[in-house]
């Protein structure tokens, strides 16, 4: 089918692509697949064969056929179709997360670590308790008051990533600060705002790009699991999460396509997402050392 | 039959994929009860001439060439013999001994722990003789001692610890790291002064690495003075101090500025230390030396022995060498 | 203007880190284009008189006078550029003084930028083959980043990159003793070089008597955080007055010394 | 050592104090006036509008109704759940049994697992080290909903091994009925403790200390047992603690996929079913365990590392 064929190019293209230098094979598997997962996400439901949400109960728990490769889930809709669809509902929710904990952890972060003194204690105080209070409680809470759905969810774990966040670029930036450049820069009498645009974020990113694309790993099992309880995305939408739980049932009746289907994109999405994010990460660190 | 001889040793490292050469072929006797001190600057490969000595070096190094200790080959040695012979024959004293201590564990589990795992002593015998140990490198308080934690002792009583440690196991060579680098100057003294005191009243062996001709000289018999991995001379330390034989050693007596007077320049020798591994044809030394000639450029110089020691030097006869004023021909 | 011919007064400086007095009523003069050592060993407080001298630590009492000016904490940025051209710093580590990002060149050309507003490309671009030419640095070099280069390299960076700014005085905190034998005796003779030339005053921050000797006119002898003695270098090495200044100068090799066991200043030592 | 727990407790009171704070006052935060956001379009008699406004103190001024409401939350009184008509402590108590006996038996299955797969990984470099770290990246990557329906389609469906759902009578079938959620929830977390195992104890091994260790001699059963097992315990400990709390939330999502009785599902329902009393208390209760856990932590690692203590007596 052409929707299989599409995100891998001719090999014309593909002679044109080097491999990156430092990264091994693992790693470049996980590149091509976050690749792919993210043309998933962008076309996903502009190639999916099928409407997604077009029930036919004859067809329940239909097997796969040549236009329907997986088969059908209990309402008789296409699961392929519904997976196309899910993967933008799985990635844009931790996407946004990622954006925005990303910023406000690393603008707390850096202040702190320049600033030192009771800002940066005060902060490092909130950091340290927060980290005992998982982003899912959070969320769980938030859903208890204004009520389940994708915005009130993202806006929860947004909060709750921003501390871990903030950790980790916290102690990079502290170690990066109190190098002797920084230290030359300020006798130089360049101001805070320059050396730490100029120099210390810079040399920080590696860390920073690394933990968010971990972070989006996370996030996207913490969003799964959110829909999955119905605290999250909400049915009919063809989400992941959600095909997880309706596949549930589809177990128990001897029928786990839906279900296995929607947890191996699920598993191999965050398999690729963390791989990549702890390469970067890894070689941020061997490049801060 | 001297008590230790290295003959050819190669050392060479893994690094990324490929490999690096660090020793280029060592010589190198040592009699028991004699002290010789082995000089260079970083990457010259001092410390893994002693590392492999001790067989400590990493876990993928090739090595060739032979380390005969009392007349056995200390490269073949296996798990329960290479056991006994480091804790029996040899001890090693190092650079840091802040980070050579386990920060979780006590001073007397540390001085303990040796006697009783590899000699079998019961626990109190051991703490017994490692507090007299303790009082002999100048801790009198050893009971209280026992009780504390590294993080607790300055450096130079940490180092002084170390020392008793390698006491301990009545070795008959001491190889000794830099152990007085990381110290402040008057501990310094001090830590070698215990060592060089103890190696000569208990007739130990002492192979002392430092990049300190002059700490060399006041400690050991003989000096070896180490370049890109090969030793480029050998003489009794007070002569190689007076007079250098290889340019080298005299660029290196040159480059040191002096505490009683200053100099208008210092003679510093050009360039950078090359390293093992960069090393071309012909005298790892000759583009920073000023006597290089074509020969030296060309050929590589072997290990000359001569009455008193070795030189690794085409034109060594021809120089006259200055220790206080630098080289001059 | 208490004295035209200073120009860094220190008087009755003091670092307090919480309980602990880092620096206790430290005072001395550096004249213009003078070189004045400070010796001591770890924990002496060396390093962070540097540090407040240059503004990176606030001192707890005392006045520190640059050019007949008062620094006051908490300057304005115009006010900490001016007294950039007043005073620079090369520090100890060569592996942490470069922006590992940042090419030599670069590097330079940031510094000038700021200072030099009034250069163009083309001024800047000469200033930087002088401030290269001084230290010793062809144009390949110059191109590179700092893990392509040696430590003693990079010391000369950091030498470079302060003489852009041309102070009146560079602080050199421990500036060469990370550096090998032969590199280091390199790096004192262009420092000696650069004083020449440019009639620049030193601030030399050592525990190394012989590197001392070779580059300052006066030193202060530190221990604890005190000043032991003050006075002109060769005259304070020869002829020490401190028991510590002894001790410290007993404890360096030279010919005939030998190494002596001293239990005394041990508390623990019998 | 006295100071430095005393400074930990008060931190651990003020997060307790602030966290309760926000839940509390999340309430007025929701759409709509309190009672009938408590109510949720529930038909609702007088005298249950009555007993909340009396639960909530909702006619007394914002910051005496969070003393109160506190207060009434450490004496036990959490109020009536809405949807059940129960006390909510009831409820609590009813559903605590089966989350402590699945947290005990995870946290064994995890700190067990983790600690000798990297442990293993750390020492045995080459085509064991890649596998096990292959399958720690593969199981982290596996979200505990996913591996319980497919723990479910296999061993309870499939197989027949184990119960597919319920939590079970007595203690023995309790523990069977909770094998499956159990490994469901180590699947996601023996990585994190696997992982700080194996770089921890590889760190150790390349540490100066253990290099004296060996030019001393010592067997490398001694040096792995007394110098890399003991050095590494104080980050495995840390990371068992922070993952502690993370764990203890995952079991919301595992007891829902087997329909236990347990206090997440019962968070998860009273979310879903609106009871907000009920969700309120949960979370005030799960928000103090994770409080009292992180002092736990510090204190562990005090008495762990010798250089931490002395530097807190100094302080």
């Amino acid at each position: 089918m052409t929707a299989l064929n599409t995100p891998i190019a001719p090999a014309r293209v593909l002679r044109t692509i080097r491999p990156i230098p430092g990264l091994d094979v693992v790693g470049h598997v996980a590149v091509l697949l976050v690749i792919l997962f993210a043309c998933l996400a962008a076309f996903g439901p502009l190639i999916a064969p099928h409407d997604p949400n077009a029930v036919n109960l004859s067809l329940s728990y239909g097997g796969s056929d040549t236009e329907h490769p997986i088969g059908y889930d209990q309402q008789g809709r296409d699961i392929f179709s519904r997976l196309l669809h899910g993967a933008r509902s799985s990635f844009l929710g931790p996407l946004i997360i990622v954006a925005a904990a990303s910023t406000a952890g690393m603008t707390l972060a850096i202040v702190g670590a320049w600033r030192k003194g009771w800002i940066d204690a005060t902060l490092a105080g909130i950091l340290d308790s927060s980290l005992a209070f998982p982003g899912l409680l959070l969320a769980v809470m938030v859903v208890a008051i204004v009520g389940p759905g994708i915005q009130s969810t993202v806006i929860a774990l947004s909060i709750a990533y921003t501390p871990y966040m903030a950790r980790i670029v916290r102690s990079a930036a502290i170690t990066e600060i109190s190098k002797d450049y920084v230290a030359a820069a300020r006798v130089q009498g360049f101001s805070a705002l320059t050396i730490c645009v100029r120099h210390v974020i810079p040399n920080i990113m590696p860390i920073v790009l690394g933990q968010a694309v971990l972070t989006v790993a996370w996030a996207t099992v913490d969003i799964a699991g959110l829909s999955y309880l119905g605290l999250g995305i909400q049915p009919p939408a063809a989400d992941w999460g959600i095909m997880l739980a309706n596949g549930q049932t589809g177990v128990l009746q001897g029928y786990p396509m839906e279900a296995v289907s929607a947890g191996l994109c699920l598993i191999i999405a965050i398999c690729s997402f963390s791989l990549l994010g702890e390469r970067i990460s890894r070689r941020g660190e061997a490049i801060a050392a | 039959m001297s008590l230790l001889s290295i003959k050819d040793l190669k050392v060479s490292l893994p690094v990324d994929k490929e490999r690096r050469v660090v020793l280029r072929g060592i010589d190198l006797e040592l009699e028991a009860g004699e002290s010789v001190a082995i000089v260079g600057e970083s990457g010259s490969g001092k410390s893994m001439t002693a590392r492999a000595i001790a067989r400590l070096l990493p876990r993928r190094a090739v090595v060739s060439g032979s380390i005969l200790f009392d007349g056995r080959q200390v490269l073949d040695l296996k798990d329960a013999a290479l056991r006994r012979f480091q804790a029996a024959e040899m001890a090693m004293i190092f650079q840091d001994p802040r980070v050579h201590l386990n920060p979780v564990r006590t001073i007397g589990d540390f001085l303990v722990e040796g006697l009783v795992n590899t000699r079998g002593s019961s626990k109190k015998a051991a703490e017994h003789k490692v507090i007299e140990l303790l009082d002999e490198v100048g801790i009198p308080d050893g009971t209280r001692r026992l009780r504390q934690y590294p993080h607790e002792l300055s450096g130079g009583l940490l180092q002084r610890v170390m020392i008793a440690a390698a006491l301990a196991s009545e070795p008959r060579l001491l190889l000794a790291d830099e152990p007085s680098t990381a110290l402040d100057v008057s501990t310094q003294s001090d830590v070698m002064a215990i060592i060089d005191d103890l190696c000569k009243s208990r007739g130990m062996a002492l192979m002392f690495i430092t990049h300190d001709l002059e700490l060399a000289a006041a400690i050991c018999d003989r000096t070896a003075v180490m370049y890109a991995g090969q030793i480029v001379e050998v003489q009794g330390s007070t002569d190689l101090v007076e007079h250098p034989r290889h340019p080298y050693s005299a660029g290196l007596l040159g480059a040191k500025p002096n505490v009683s007077r200053r100099v208008q320049r210092l003679n510093a020798i050009p360039g950078r230390p090359r390293a093992a591994f960069e090393v071309q044809n012909g005298c790892a030394f000759s583009d920073r030396c000023r006597f290089a000639s074509e020969e030296c450029i060309a050929s590589e110089p072997t290990l000359k022995h001569e009455p008193g020691g070795a030189v690794r030097c085409f034109r060594a006869d021809d120089l006259i060498l200055n220790a206080t004023e630098g080289a001059v021909l | 203007m208490t004295s035209s011919a200073s120009i860094v007064e220190v008087s009755g400086l003091q670092k307090r880190f919480g309980n602990h007095v880092a620096v206790d009523d430290v005072t001395f003069t550096v004249p213009e284009g003078g070189s004045v050592g400070i010796v001591g060993e770890s924990g002496s407080g060396k390093t962070t008189i540097a540090r407040m001298l240059v503004g990176l630590e606030v001192p707890t009492a005392g006045t520190i006078r640059v050019g007949g000016r008062d620094r006051m904490p908490h300057a304005s940025v115009a006010e900490r550029r001016r007294r950039a051209r007043e005073l620079q710093i090369v520090f100890q580590d060569p592996y942490s003084t470069l922006d590992p990002r940042q090419t030599v060149d670069s590097c330079l050309d940031e510094v000038l930028r700021l200072h030099r507003p009034e250069l163009n490309r083309k001024g800047r671009l000469s200033r930087m083959n002088d401030l290269a030419d001084m230290v010793g640095f062809d144009s390949r070099q110059r191109r590179a980043l700092p893990r392509r280069l040696s430590g003693g390299q990079r010391q000369r960076v950091a030498i470079a990159r302060a003489l852009a700014v041309e102070p009146s005085a560079i602080i050199l905190d421990e500036s060469v003793s990370a550096l090998d034998l032969s590199i280091q005796a390199q790096i004192l003779n262009l420092l000696a070089e650069i004083r020449s030339e440019t009639s620049i005053a030193y601030i030399l921050i050592s525990h190394d008597l012989a590197v001392i000797r070779q580059l300052t006119d006066t030193c202060v002898v530190m221990q604890h955080g005190r000043v032991l003695e003050v006075g002109e270098t060769g005259a304070v090495l020869d002829n020490p007055q401190s028991e510590y200044t002894k001790l410290l100068r007993s404890c360096v090799p030279g010919p005939g010394w030998h190494p002596t066991r001293l239990r005394n200043i041990f508390p623990g030592g019998s | 050592m006295g100071r430095f727990l005393a400074r930990r407790i008060i931190i651990c009171v003020l997060t307790v104090a602030g966290a309760s704070f926000v839940i509390f006052a999340s309430l007025y935060l929701a759409p709509g006036d309190p009672i009938s956001f408590l109510t949720a379009g529930r038909p609702s008699s007088p005298e249950l509008r009555a007993a909340l406004a009396a639960q909530y103190h909702l006619d007394d001024p914002f910051l005496h109704r969070y003393l109160q409401w506190i207060t009434d939350a450490f004496q036990g009184n959490f109020g009536e759940s809405i949807a059940r008509r129960r006390p909510v402590l009831d409820l609590i108590f009813a559903n605590l049994p089966t989350t402590i006996l699945l947290v005990i038996m995870t946290l064994i299955l995890v700190v067990v697992v983790g600690v000798l797969f990297g442990g293993i990984a750390a020492f045995r470099r080459g085509p064991i080290d890649d596998g096990i770290m292959a399958a720690m990246t593969v199981s982290l990557a596996t979200p505990a909903f996913v591996s319980s329906i497919f723990l479910i389609s296999v061993f309870a469906v499939g197989l027949g091994w184990f119960p597919v759902f319920g939590p079970g009578t007595d203690i023995g079938d309790r523990i069977h009925h909770l094998v499956l959620p159990a490994v469901a929830l180590t699947i996601a977390w023996w990585p994190v403790i696997g992982e700080t195992a194996r770089a921890s104890m590889r760190e150790e091994h390349e540490r100066e200390h253990v290099e004296t260790a060996r030019s001393r001699g010592l067997t490398p059963q001694h040096i792995v047992r007394r110098h890399v097992f003991r050095n590494a315990a104080i980050p495995i400990s840390t990371v068992i603690g922070l993952s502690f709390a993370g764990l203890v939330a995952g079991t919301a999502i595992v007891e829902s996929a087997f329909q236990l009785n347990g206090l997440g599902s019962l968070l998860i329902t009273s979310v879903t079913g609106r009871d907000f009393p009920v969700a309120q208390a949960v979370a005030l209760l799960l928000v103090t365990v994770f409080a009292v856990t992180n002092v736990v932590v510090d204190l562990l690692y005090a008495a762990l590392d010798p250089r931490v203590q002395t530097s807190w007596s100094r302080k």
